[in-house]
């Protein structure tokens, strides 16, 4: 379980302060899927990275299981939105994805069966030997998905992991995370800018505003079923969530009363 | 040192001259020179630069950077010995005299006799000049050969050689004053005096120019010689005069410089006595060809 | 002050490891682990040290260093970033004249002090020439390795935009290289200073730490007076490279900035 | 760090493009034969002399010694010993406390002024301090390479282990690597063309501090040959100890250079723009 | 004029090569806006890379008003798809815009100028001072937009520009890229990965195969008048083209004769 409780964080000092989170409250239930919407610069990846406890936010709360985030939590996976620089050149694509799981304590054939799965996974199978800068950027991107998804983290930073790939892969790799949610129960974070994939994806989906940021909406998603792309998107609760968030995002309907 | 003034009242092809010399006892009479106002008196500006030896302060003298160089024959003999320099001396330094350069070992070396230094190390200031010569030349008076017995000569700065024979780092230590004295004030044992037998008396350095300068500048040069022996016999007589110049170019301090054994500083040049350091540089393979050192008197034969 | 910040003081930090170090070499002196008491005590050493500062002659003797390392140091980075900038992105002039930079690098310039000494009669000139030998190399290969380091689409971006080769060095590859470089500077420094005092020390007949060294081996007792001349040589080693480090902060904060600085 | 295997270095010292590009050398070895005939001063001896001095005082040896002469078998092999343990010593040392200096800023922060104090320090003046320490001979000699050549690989290393990517550190952090893994396995890579620059230097540091700790103190070796040639006014021995530095230097960036290509041929490929 | 026929290029050589085009054949008429699609990996950046000469295809001709492409062509301008990258560090927000008018020779004031409307017009209007660094993944990606535009190239080729900006923003920055390209009369070249963007913003859709890249569609964009968020995009022929497009992504009508 994730808390988040009045989370501010400021850059800076000065006149060239920024305060880029204004007070964030979230709760996520452990292995529940929230997708964060927002716009650009509104304070998404800060509120990413001070929950990875890469960055010690300003002000505010953040507790994992009741104990505060002062370290980077256990058991722990972030794809990062600068996919292309969170890659190490120095390593081929399969190191780059069984690196990580050396600390899972997995035998050297095992990272090797993983990492060549998950690269499966995320349609690279061929790519293994290969080094990230002879990738595409959507190949890295998807090297940096397969990475984190093959680790099993007990919770999942997605920090617009789709954004580079197209369409059809897109939504295989939608697909891919619910289906490795559902096995390995992770709790996952998602932000993505895409409205549809935040719906399709989501349990819930919650809304920032411009920065500094606040929830400004947060909705849940309760679409029957397993879900899939044809029939789910078709769907009209899918079409009425998709409005709703789109509305929230362009601001059409200013903060919520369920923002707090 | 560039400025010449050729029509000063001397008739001095050059009033501005620039003397290159080790900070040994030996140069004292060069600062007696400047601070009696000897050079003054004959129209000349003499300016010292401190070398750290002669071997490499050569390269000076012939740019010109120095005008007279204070050098150890040895050094001086075999750069000339091989045409790379045409020096002329202009007037010896010194002479070496009873316990001036000495030597010595440890309090409890295994060295108690010159014999004793089969195949040990022997700690020298540099290689290939009076110091290697005459320790050899005292080794081969008790029976040993450099080659023949293994013995190596090892460069060590002289403040360094007292620490270093303490250490066991070298066997034996060939030494000059004032290192002799503060040695000895500390147990050093004095193994052999090198400046006897053969090397009485030896000529130790002398004041060097190039014959360049030589031909050039004659008038500059007498005056220069003129003011040199004036401060040359004084220091040859009075030992005060000599303490009191020491600690004015060197950092041995004027306690010391009144009690230490002081080099001989000769009046004349004399060529045979320079003829003896050649002959047995020859002897001893510092030279390949004998060398006639009247080539560099003035005057004498090219 | 805390004691937090007094370790976030880098002053207060390196002067209590100076202050360390020199207890520890008192005591181990004091307890005879340097040998047959050959080597001064620290103590003596710090007081000479400080004697020295008071020292006019000494002082003069600094200042000559001094202006030669500021001197040769301005004419090897003036010669060589340019040089290094040149062969860096010139892959073919490098390669051609590559056999010969690494035959002269290994070259010691300490060796080729009496040789310099028939080129360069004047002092100021030969120690400017030897400093300029031997400094010129840790700028020249920092250059070098730092131009490949250039991220290519920074250079692809300027290219694209229609700039020719040298808008796009003097605009992305010398600023991206421009930390490296400065770290090559920082090394030439050092260098430049060892060589000052080599060349005065070697070549005599001169001005400077080295010259001042050169007297006190005269002396039985010279070697306290040469170890604090050492010692002086360090202090001036540490205080021109705070002035470099002070310069590099305010200059590149970006590279500060972008790199994740100690874990 | 594994290299990629088809990423083969472009050209190879043996490589015929290798000869063509040696004519700047052959070139500057007429100019300087030209000039020192002109120049006629003998301190500053023709090619031509030296090479006949450097076979008359190393290559007169029987065959059975591949024509080296004893002085050659005397100098030389001691000189190689002391260079290469005194280069690997100081590039283990460099790195390691590179490595310590680069990630810990508040040990940095204690050990900098004593770092850039002894950096300042000319080796030869180290003397004084070190011949009470040790003896004469090869351990001070070792002391004395380490000490001159482990600043470039020192101050490199920092550098490289203090300037990683950010993104590349957070990934690690991330990604929980152990303190171990994220030193070997992002700080080490990611800084090794830094710290090979810093090695690079070094070698010819290493070279020239072999020299230096030759000239005093020692009975063999190249250092202590050139000595001996300066103290007998014999400039083409001189000379031919020069040559001899410059080959030698020359050779072992040969070597370290393929070695580099290999090891970082990552960088450079992923550096490369076509 | 924009030609390009038959172009191919295969990276590396050896067992390890990978042939990335494999022949393209496309036209592209001045003033012109060709929207390319296609999977992930495919070869899109290639060909951009290729077509802005910064590098040197394997096989083919490019040609451009007739003079073949072996240099970088006058006049472009290239908003890369690693933005991240392509943003230069030392530099303020605003000097990064402004440097590339050098090189049109205006003034400072006049760059100044430039860049800061550039700046405006994608929403970055208070960024100017600040460095790359200190911004959002989707501001700088908006500043490398901003570059481009400002410079105002004859040429200019985007490779998913707007991949990390939420929805309205994206929006805004579509109708912003029509707008200059009609006012300046230029050529664009832009890889999407968002079909309804393709065609909402193109006159042409080209879609490209899985690699080797070979052209499989080019479709005409026939939309009426100027374009515009809501309308253009609950038109008939919009809502047809897009099926259109996405069916020949997805592979579902492979190579079509229109391909060669
Ligand atoms: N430097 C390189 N060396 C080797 N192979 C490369 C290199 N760059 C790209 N490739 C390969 O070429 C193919 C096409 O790459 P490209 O970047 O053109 O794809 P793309 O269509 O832009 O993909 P994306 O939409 O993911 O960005 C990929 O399979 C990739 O692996
Ligand atoms: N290192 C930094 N220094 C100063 N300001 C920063 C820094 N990083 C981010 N900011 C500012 O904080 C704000 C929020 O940034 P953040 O990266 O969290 O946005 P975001 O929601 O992830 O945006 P996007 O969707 O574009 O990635 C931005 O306005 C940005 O300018
Ligand atoms: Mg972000
Ligand atoms: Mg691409």
């Amino acid at each position: 379980m994730l808390e988040i409780s009045n989370l501010t964080h400021t850059y800076g000092s000065g006149p060239s302060a920024h305060t880029a989170l204004g007070g964030i409250d979230l709760r996520v239930a452990e292995g529940e899927l929230v997708c964060i919407v927002g716009p650009s610069g509104s304070g998404k990846s800060t509120l990413l990275r001070s929950i990875a406890g890469l960055l010690r936010p300003t002000g505010g709360r953040i507790t994992l299981d009741g104990t505060p985030v002062a370290q980077i939590p256990d058991d722990l996976a972030v794809v990062f939105q600068d996919y292309s620089r969170s890659l190490f050149p120095w390593m081929s694509v399969a190191d780059n994805v069984s690196l990580p799981l050396r600390r899972k304590g997995q035998s050297r054939k095992q990272r090797t069966r993983s990492a060549a799965e998950a690269l499966e996974q995320v349609g690279l199978a061929s790519a293994g030997s290969k080094y990230p800068w002879e990738l595409s950027g959507g190949m890295q991107q998807r090297v940096s998905i397969a990475r984190a998804l093959a680790y099993r983290p007990s919770l999942l930073l997605m920090d617009e992991p789709f954004g580079s790939v197209d369409a059809q892969t897109r939504e295989d790799l939608e697909d891919l995370t619910l289906l490795v949610r559902g096995l390995h129960n992770m709790t996952i974070l998602l932000i993505t800018h895409d409205i549809d994939e935040s719906v399709y994806v989501g349990d819930r989906v919650v809304v920032l505003s411009k920065a500094p940021a606040r929830v400004v909406g947060d909705l849940r998603v309760d679409l029957p079923g397993p879900r899939d792309q044809i029939n789910t998107r078709e769907h009209s609760d899918f079409v009425r969530l998709r409005g709703e968030v789109g509305r929230l995002v362009r601001g059409v309907r200013p903060s919520q009363p369920s923002a707090l | 040192s560039e400025k010449t003034t050729s029509n000063s009242a001397n008739g001095l092809e050059k009033t501005d001259i620039t003397i290159g010399m080790l900070p040994l006892p030996e140069v004292a009479p060069v600062q007696i020179a400047i601070s009696r106002g000897f050079f003054k008196a004959e129209g000349l500006n003499v300016n010292y630069k401190l070398i750290e030896g002669g071997a490499a302060a050569l390269p000076t003298l012939l740019s010109g950077g120095f005008d007279v160089l204070h050098s150890n024959y040895v050094s001086a003999f075999t750069a000339a010995s091989q045409n790379l320099a045409d020096l002329k001396v202009i007037a010896e330094a010194t002479v070496a005299t009873p316990g001036s350069f000495v030597l010595l070992t440890a309090p409890n070396s295994h060295v108690t006799k010159v014999e004793d230094l089969k195949g040990k190390k022997i700690g020298v200031n540099t290689k290939k000049n009076v110091a290697t010569l005459s320790t050899s030349v005292t080794l081969k008076v008790h029976g040993l050969d450099v080659t023949r017995d293994k013995i190596d000569f090892i460069e060590v700065p002289f403040p360094n050689m007292w620490q270093a024979l303490k250490s066991g780092q070298v066997d034996a230590a060939f030494l000059p004053e004032p290192f002799v004295s503060a040695a000895a004030a500390d147990g050093g044992v004095k193994l052999a005096d090198t400046m006897a037998g053969p090397t009485d008396s030896f000529p130790i350095a002398g004041y060097f120019v190039t014959s360049e300068f030589a031909s050039k500048s004659p008038k500059t040069l007498a005056a220069f010689q003129r003011a040199l022996l004036k401060a040359q016999t004084i220091a040859a007589n009075d030992r005060k005069a000599v303490a009191e110049a020491i600690p004015q170019y060197t950092k041995i301090n004027a306690q010391t410089a009144q009690i230490m054994q002081l080099p001989g500083f000769p009046i004349t040049t004399n060529a045979v006595r320079l003829q003896r350091v050649s002959d047995l540089m020859l002897e001893y393979g510092y030279l390949t060809k004998p060398f006639d050192v009247n080539s560099l008197l003035l005057g004498g034969q090219k | 002050m805390s004691g937090r910040a007094l370790l976030r003081n880098r002053v207060v930090c390196g002067a209590l490891g100076v202050a360390t170090l020199l207890l520890l070499a008192e005591a181990a002196g004091r307890a005879g682990l340097f040998g047959q008491d050959t080597l001064p005590l620290t103590s003596t050493i710090v007081a000479r040290t400080v004697e020295l500062a008071g020292d006019e002659e000494f002082l003069t003797d600094v200042a000559a260093t001094m202006t030669a390392w500021s001197l040769g140091l301005l004419l090897t980075v003036a010669v060589t970033v340019p040089l290094g900038l040149l062969l860096g992105s010139l892959p073919k002039v490098e390669a051609t004249v590559r056999p010969l930079i690494e035959f002269l690098r290994p070259i010691p310039s300490v060796a080729l002090i009496p040789l310099a000494i028939l080129l360069f009669p004047d002092r100021l000139d030969l120690k400017i020439a030897v400093i300029f030998y031997a400094s010129c190399w840790p700028i020249l290969i920092n250059t070098m390795y730092g131009l490949r380091d250039v991220d290519p689409v920074a250079k692809e971006t300027l290219r694209s935009f229609g700039f020719g080769p040298l808008a796009v060095l003097w605009r992305v590859s010398l600023p991206s290289t421009a930390p490296f470089i400065a770290t090559g500077v920082r090394l030439a420094g050092g260098i430049a200073l060892i060589l000052a005092v080599s060349a005065e020390l070697l070549a005599g007949g001169s001005d400077g730490i080295g010259a001042y060294v050169i007297e006190a081996s005269s002396s039985p007792d010279g070697l306290e007076f040469i170890i604090a001349a050492t010692v002086w040589a360090g202090i001036l080693g540490v205080v021109t490279n705070s002035l470099f480090i002070g310069a590099e902060r305010r200059l590149f904060r970006w590279h500060t900035a972008r790199a994740g600085v100690a874990a | 760090m594994k290299s990629p295997a088809h990423a083969a270095p472009r050209s190879t010292p043996s490589s015929p493009g290798f000869l063509t590009r040696l004519w700047p050398i052959l070139l500057v070895l007429v100019l300087w034969e030209v000039v020192t005939r002109v120049a006629a001063n003998g301190f500053f001896p023709p090619p031509s002399t030296i090479v006949v001095r450097m076979r008359e005082m190393w290559l007169t040896g029987p065959a059975a010694h591949l024509w080296l002469s004893d002085a050659a078998l005397d100098n030389f092999p001691p000189s190689l010993a002391r260079l290469f343990t005194g280069w690997i010593l100081a590039g283990i040392v460099g790195v390691v406390f590179g490595l310590l200096l680069g990630r810990s800023v508040v040990l940095a922060r204690f050990v900098d002024p004593l770092v850039h104090f002894g950096r300042a320090i000319p080796p030869p003046m180290l003397l004084p301090l070190l011949i009470p320490l040790m003896s004469i001979g090869t351990p001070m000699q070792l002391t004395t390479i380490v000490f001159g050549v482990v600043w470039p690989v020192l101050l490199n290393t920092v550098e490289g282990a203090r300037y990683v990517d950010r993104q590349h550190v957070e990934t690690a952090r991330v990604f929980g690597f152990t303190r171990g893994q994220r030193l070997w396995r992002v700080i080490l890579p990611s800084a090794t063309p830094k710290i090979f620059a810093g090695l690079r230097l070094s070698l010819s540091l290493a070279l020239i501090l072999m020299v230096v700790s030759e000239l005093v103190g020692s009975t063999n070796g190249i250092g202590f040959q050139l000595r001996e040639s300066e103290r007998a006014f014999d400039p083409p021995g001189l000379w031919g100890s020069l040559v001899v530095l410059g080959l030698l230097g020359y050779v072992l960036n040969l070597a370290f250079f393929t070695v580099e290509r290999r090891v970082l041929s990552w960088h450079r490929a992923a550096k490369q723009t076509t």
